[in-house]
């Protein structure tokens, strides 16, 4: 086993792209060590890439936000300026865990941990965040919910590192929220979660809405039948009960330990209309 | 497996050491470094006994590797007193008996006084939500949260 | 002699009685005459009962003295946590 | 000994306050040392291998690789503990369990051990031992197991105490019954009956330390063993049996212990690692993860509970009647029982009856639980007693109230009380500004009673005199929970000095006579008795010597207020001698000066509490909140009555998470799902309210002051009564624990698809 700190992305892609064996990408950690601990993964390397160049940093441009794959949840939850475009995004991040675990956990490594459940996922998905894929073939873009494929599973090939989260700059007339369903306050894994993103035309009416599910399903859900039902209303109570029905139909979750799929369909319905309520209100909607 | 050489700072004093790569600082904090007052209740940062700061950030340590440790700051409870003087979160801790095994208190002191340097008049709500990656089985919390408000009032004071 | 009574189980091996009279001065007597009148019982006095006098639980006072006319009554020798 | 233990009705000076405790300053530090916190020169790591299946024939086990792996110095199977018990079935158990023999019996089961140089190596080795299993059909329900068509656990158990004997054998170990009166006659009196089944689920102790020790066997046939217990004069005896040694020879020294709640009752590692010391010639550190913990230490009974109450229509309870079925893991136990003796402790009831059935299942072996057997009981009862109060229109509190047991009641268990909380605690609750709090949408309030037997045992403490005046006791009771604040406080009461001069250690094995381990309640109260011979010795002593400074009859000689006092007209003029004085003189007049006490302290007296709870329910998603919380709780006499309040609370919080959320989760391949705190959810900071605590104090007549065991009773009625508030918020009757948002939303809307 080997521990490493490059400095550099090509340096990083160089060392994973070469290795042989297992590898892993460290940055929080707080899912690697305990996959380490349970046994079930013995890394023959492990990159720490937090000494790289630009990866700790959130970066204003001027399509929007760039946030570096070693950027902690917290230090997200400390940016007012990403707050104000994504609080949706952000609450979601600040979901994992507990204060420790905020001090460590990124949203990349959320996303790529690759759990139907991950809290920040169907926040982004539903932001449309894109990922920076670098890897020995060179930088791709990808939308982020084409990351992971399947429970503990990605499409990132070998060698390949996400470098950073995009996340667009903000109509006006925006909101997006986030919301989770546990059993105690804190510390406990999403049973279904909901994230929506909106913007409104002048009138107050919804011009275009984006609806994920997460904890579903094998990944999570960009549920665009859900969408279309926020198109074009004001977010009356038809359209919510229409919405909860629409995300319950369109769930396909299973019964294990944290829920049974009866609940996760009635709950998703019932987040989502709590979620998008919140969306509208942020996005100016009355 | 080659062992990692690291240099860190550990409640202001320099430290060297040499630990596996995979090898967690708390493992390094107990085992190589005799620093035992921070403990492992689960290993998979659920419990926040192990609670550390690094570098200003409150973390479990069973969640570090010692390697990333090079060249930063680490804080554990035994440097929370100054030499014989408790910090008022230990004394108050004390007074409101917010302990009774004691097994979870160094956590619940470094995660509170992580949370009185962000936060130095937290409402009941904020410090519940604060300690929340703290388990304690034994009190119910209610004198753990007791002690934190007397302790920031004191701490607002001084 | 004292009247001792037997909690459910107990009874049907002293030959179905709820209730047994002994000539006995403190616990320790107690239970040698019950295991010599009811040989049934010895494995559980050995596995150990507690009594209760006038409601007083004692589980290994055997030196414990039997007033006349108390309420003697055997239990299970339980623990807690 | 010739010590009075009878209430004898005193002003306190010490006993009451609420001085600091002795070993805090060190809890608060970090110095404090808990059982992982201890390294020996040389010392290896032991780890545990363990089954992976619920029910398993061990064919052959092959340790050959493992012993050949650089680094290991010893393997063990159940072969290196060899079967000394004579006979002692629950020692053959408790020796199964440390490690199987022919069958692994539950998921978490341990099969073999290694000790090697360190955590890696060991972990390698234990990958490297070829277990070669044969599957058996297993069963993890208790309903299930109970089935005559269940896969049968222990072919050798056949079901005692049923009027006949059994033919076959069954997981039903045992039957057991209570009560009196005639039940068939009573329910005929009724004008309401409430009948209905209850469940609830395994929960663990939760205890936030894993267990650990260190043991050092040595070729001279000695040992030592460091360790986090509740009683490491039982683990002692234990162990010690267990490797054939004499008690003698084994030093166990307890260290700071990371909570137990019973769960750290049993030695579980301790005679493994004790083996794989005596095998390896080193000392061997084993700590269990907490995966370990949680699959192969102490879970509580799961249940399966009929009730069925009657009353007349103006409120009386005319009979009572519950079937109660306890899981035992897969070893023979006494749970349901337990149960069974309390589930209707709380009443004065002419008819009642109660069967109680232990079912061996596929899970780890049961252990005690904090009032073990009895939260379950009194949740089914006292739901159905909410109920039946709701039914006959009348206050659920003055419905208990009106068959609340008081002193002359006779016991649903059988004996007859004497004085009694039962009652005190419901007037407390009813008069509670609590109980009058305006509620909001989708709030409910529920309250339930609790009992607990308590208990005293075998009690040993020193106390010595130091020759500057200090005090120094010494006792055998492991500090759970600021018992050494207590007893601090009890010596100085009883000597007359201040607490501060008083230092409380606990002794190890080889420096103190036998103590029972700290359960049943009874740290405090068995203890409290011990210091109070102990210091009533010394001061026996203490008069002798003040005599002899004195150069006066001993008799003459009165202990006040931490002073010998010469009495009578002729010693006017000799004023008086402190401790203190006395004890510096007292190289010269005889030596040192101690005061000890070996005795049992039996009669606990029982304890009962009264909670009341307010609950919020999410209609859409069964999710709960809890809003507020009291605890009303007898306590004889609170001796520190802030560690008193953290009983209270403590308990009162374990009971808040084991009817929320907390339960072990098995698999249809009976694998435990759920094995770490992020699944099995214990409450956090921010789910609990602040927890008011009221004490009350109705002496215990068997205790000089009066004290009764405080730890336990706390989480006999939290179940209950958060189930009465659940189920007055939701509308509809909760009768499975824990109630967790997806049980409660299914009752909910089956409530609305039923109302339709």
């Amino acid at each position: 086993m080997r521990y490493i700190r490059p400095l550099s992305m090509e340096d990083a892609v160089g060392q994973l792209a070469g290795s042989s064996g297992t590898s892993a990408i460290l940055a929080g950690g707080s899912d690697l060590l305990v996959r380490m601990k349970g046994g079930f993964i013995e890394p023959d390397l492990i990159v720490d890439i937090k000494a790289i160049d630009g990866l700790s940093e959130i970066r204003e441009t001027p399509e929007g936000f760039s946030i570096g794959a070693a950027v902690p949840c917290a230090v997200l939850g400390e940016s007012a300026a990403l707050k104000k475009a994504w609080p949706g995004v952000v609450e979601a991040a600040k979901l994992i865990g507990s204060k420790q675990v905020q001090g460590r956990c990124t949203i990349t490594g959320n996303l790529c941990n690759a759990s139907p459940a991950a809290d920040s996922v169907p926040a982004l998905v539903a932001a449309g965040a894109r990922a920076v894929v670098v890897g020995p073939a060179g930088r791709r873009t990808i939308p982020v919910q084409s990351v992971p494929t399947g429970p503990g599973k990605t499409s990132l090939a070998k060698g390949e590192i996400i470098e950073a989260i995009l996340l667009d700059k903000r109509a006006p007339r925006s909101g997006d929220a986030y919301l989770r369903f546990i059993p105690r306050t804190e510390m406990d894994i999403a049973v279904v979660s909901a994230g929506v993103n909106l913007t409104l035309d002048e009138h107050g009416v919804v011009k275009s809405a984006r609806v994920a599910l997460g904890a579903v399903a094998a990944t999570v859900l960009l549920v665009e039948e859900a969408a279309q039902v926020l198109i074009g209303s004001k977010l009356d109570e038809a359209t919510l009960e229409r919405l909860a029905k629409v995300c319950a139909g369109a769930c396909r979750p299973i019964d294990d330990k944290r829920g049974t799929i009866e609940f996760r369909r009635k709950v998703a319905g019932v987040l989502a209309k709590r979620v998008a309520t919140t969306a509208y209100a942020r996005a100016g909607g009355k | 497996m080659a062992g990692v050489a690291v240099s860190t700072t550990i409640n202001g004093d320099t430290v060297e050491f040499l630990c596996q790569p995979d090898e967690t600082l708390l493992d390094v904090l107990r085992d190589r470094l005799g620093l035992t007052g921070a403990k492992e209740g689960c290993g998979t940062g659920d419990c926040g006994a192990c609670s550390v700061i690094l570098d200003d950030r409150l973390v479990c340590s069973c969640l570090v590797l010692g390697a990333e440790t090079e060249g930063r700051r680490v804080e554990t409870i035994e440097g929370m007193a100054h030499g014989d003087k408790l910090h008022p979160l230990q004394q108050k801790f004390l007074e409101h008996a917010a302990l009774q095994c004691g097994i979870c208190t160094p956590g619940f002191l470094i995660a509170a006084k992580d949370l009185l340097a962000k936060n130095p008049d937290p409402t009941e709500e904020e410090i519940r939500f604060g300690l929340a990656g703290n388990l304690c089985r034994c009190t119910g919390y209610d004198k753990i949260v007791r002690a934190v408000q007397d302790a920031a009032i004191v701490m607002k004071g001084a | 002699m004292v009247e001792v009574t037997l909690w459910g189980s107990l009874g049907a091996l002293a030959g179905g009685n709820s209730k047994v009279e002994i000539e006995a001065k403190d616990i320790r007597e107690l239970f040698r005459k019950l295991a010599e009148q009811y040989p049934g019982l010895e494995p559980w006095i050995d596995k150990g009962i507690a009594v209760a006098i006038d409601g007083t639980i004692y589980r290994d006072t055997w030196s414990k003295k039997l007033p006349e006319g108390a309420e003697i009554f055997l239990l299970p020798r339980l623990a807690g946590g | 000994m010739n010590f009075d233990p009878r209430f004898s009705g005193r002003k306190f000076t010490s006993v009451g306050t609420r001085p600091i405790r002795p070993d805090g300053v060190d809890k608060v530090t970090g110095r404090a040392r808990y059982g992982a916190d201890f390294n020996m020169a040389g010392q290896l790591v032991g780890r545990v291998l363990r089954s992976p299946h619920a029910h398993a024939r061990i064919v052959k086990i092959d340790t050959s690789k493992a012993e050949k792996l650089a680094g290991v110095k010893a393997v063990i199977t159940a072969a290196d503990l060899p079967d000394l018990t004579n006979g002692d079935a629950a020692m053959y158990d408790v020796l199964d369990n440390c490690m199987a023999r022919t069958k692994a019996l539950y998921d978490g089961h341990a099969v073999a051990a290694v000790a090697a140089v360190d955590a890696r190596t060991a972990r390698q080795a234990l990958k490297l031992i070829e277990v070669e299993y044969e599957l058996l059909p297993h069963v993890t329900d208790v309903d299930e197991a109970a089935k005559h068509s269940a896969p049968l656990i222990n072919d050798a158990i056949f079901t005692e105490g049923l009027e006949e004997k059994p033919v076959k054998p069954s997981n039903v170990t045992k039957r057991s019954q209570f009560g009196h009166g005639d039940v068939h006659q009573g329910f005929g009196h009724a004008d309401f009956i409430v009948e209905r089944s209850f469940k609830t689920e395994q929960t663990h102790q939760g205890y936030i330390e894993p267990h650990a020790c260190v043991a050092n066997f040595s070729s001279d046939g000695t040992a030592d063993l460091w360790v986090c217990t509740q009683g490491h004069f039982v683990y002692r005896q234990h162990c010690a049996q267990l490797l054939g040694m004499e008690a003698s020879k084994l030093r166990v020294t307890s260290s700071e212990i990371g909570g137990g709640f019973g769960g750290k009752t049993h030695v579980w590692a301790e005679p493994v690692a004790l083996a794989l010391s005596r095998k390896a010639g080193r000392p061997v550190k084993l700590v269990m993860t907490r995966d370990e913990v949680f699959r192969a230490s102490g879970p509580t009974s799961a249940t399966s509970i009929d009730v069925k109450i009657g009353a007349r229509k103006d409120g009386t309870i005319t009979a009572a009647e519950a079937t109660l079925r306890y899981s035992c893991g897969p070893y023979a136990g006494s749970w349901a029982e337990i149960g069974a003796m309390t589930a209707f402790a709380c009443y004065k009831l002419d008819n009642v009856k109660t069967v109680g059935y232990e079912v061996l299942v596929n899970r780890p072996k049961t252990a005690a639980y904090r009032a073990p057997s009895a939260p379950m009981a009194a949740f089914a009862v006292e739901s159905a007693v909410d109920e039946l109060a709701k039914m006959i229109g009348m206050d659920p509190v003055d419905f208990r109230i009106r068959n609340a047991a008081q002193e002359g009641t006779r016991s649903s268990y059988g004996p007859v009380y004497g004085p009694i909380g039962i009652g005190p605690t419901l007037e407390a609750v009813k008069s509670h500004p609590h109980m009058k709090a305006p509620l909001g949408k989708n709030q409910g309030r529920g309250m339930a009673c609790g009992f607990w037997f308590n208990f005293g045992g075998q009690t040993c403490t020193d106390l010595n005199i130091g020759m500057d005046g200090s005090v120094s006791l010494a006792v055998g009771t492991v500090d759970v929970g600021g018992s050494r604040a207590s007893l601090s406080l009890v010596a100085a009461e009883e000597l007359g000095i201040a607490y501060e001069q008083v230092k409380a250690i606990v002794a190890d094995t080889s420096s103190l006579g036998y103590n029972d381990m700290t359960d049943g309640s009874r740290g405090t109260f068995s203890s409290s008795m011990a210091t109070i011979s102990a210091a009533r010795n010394a001061i026996k002593i203490l008069r002798e010597r003040a005599a002899q400074m004195w150069d006066i009859a001993v008799d003459d000689v009165v202990w006040e207020k931490g002073h010998a006092i010469a009495k009578g007209e002729k010693h006017g003029n000799l004023g008086k001698l402190s401790l203190k004085e006395i004890a510096v003189e007292s190289g010269k007049t005889g030596g040192p000066i101690a005061g000890h006490s070996e005795l049992v302290a039996d009669g606990a007296g029982v304890s009962f509490a009264t909670h009341i709870c307010d609950i919020e329910v999410d209609p859409e998603t069964g999710a709960t909140r809890v809003l507020r919380y009291t605890v009303v709780q007898d306590a004889g006499k609170a001796v520190h009555p802030t560690y008193v309040e953290g009983q209270y609370q403590g308990g009162a919080a374990q009971g808040i998470g084991w009817a929320l959320n907390e339960e072990y989760i098995y698999g249809k391949d009976g694998r435990l799902q759920n094995p770490g705190f992020l699944d099995y959810r214990i409450p956090v900071c921010s789910d609990l309210p602040m927890i008011d605590t009221q004490i009350l104090e109705i002496p215990n007549p068997n205790h000089p002051y009066g004290v009764r065991g405080v730890g336990e009773t706390s989480i006999v009625p939290p179940l209950a009564a958060i189930a009465n508030a659940v189920s007055n918020a939701a509308g509809v009757r909760m009768t499975h624990i824990p109630m967790s948002p997806p049980r409660i939303l299914a009752a909910i809307e089956a409530e609305r698809e039923w109302s339709k």
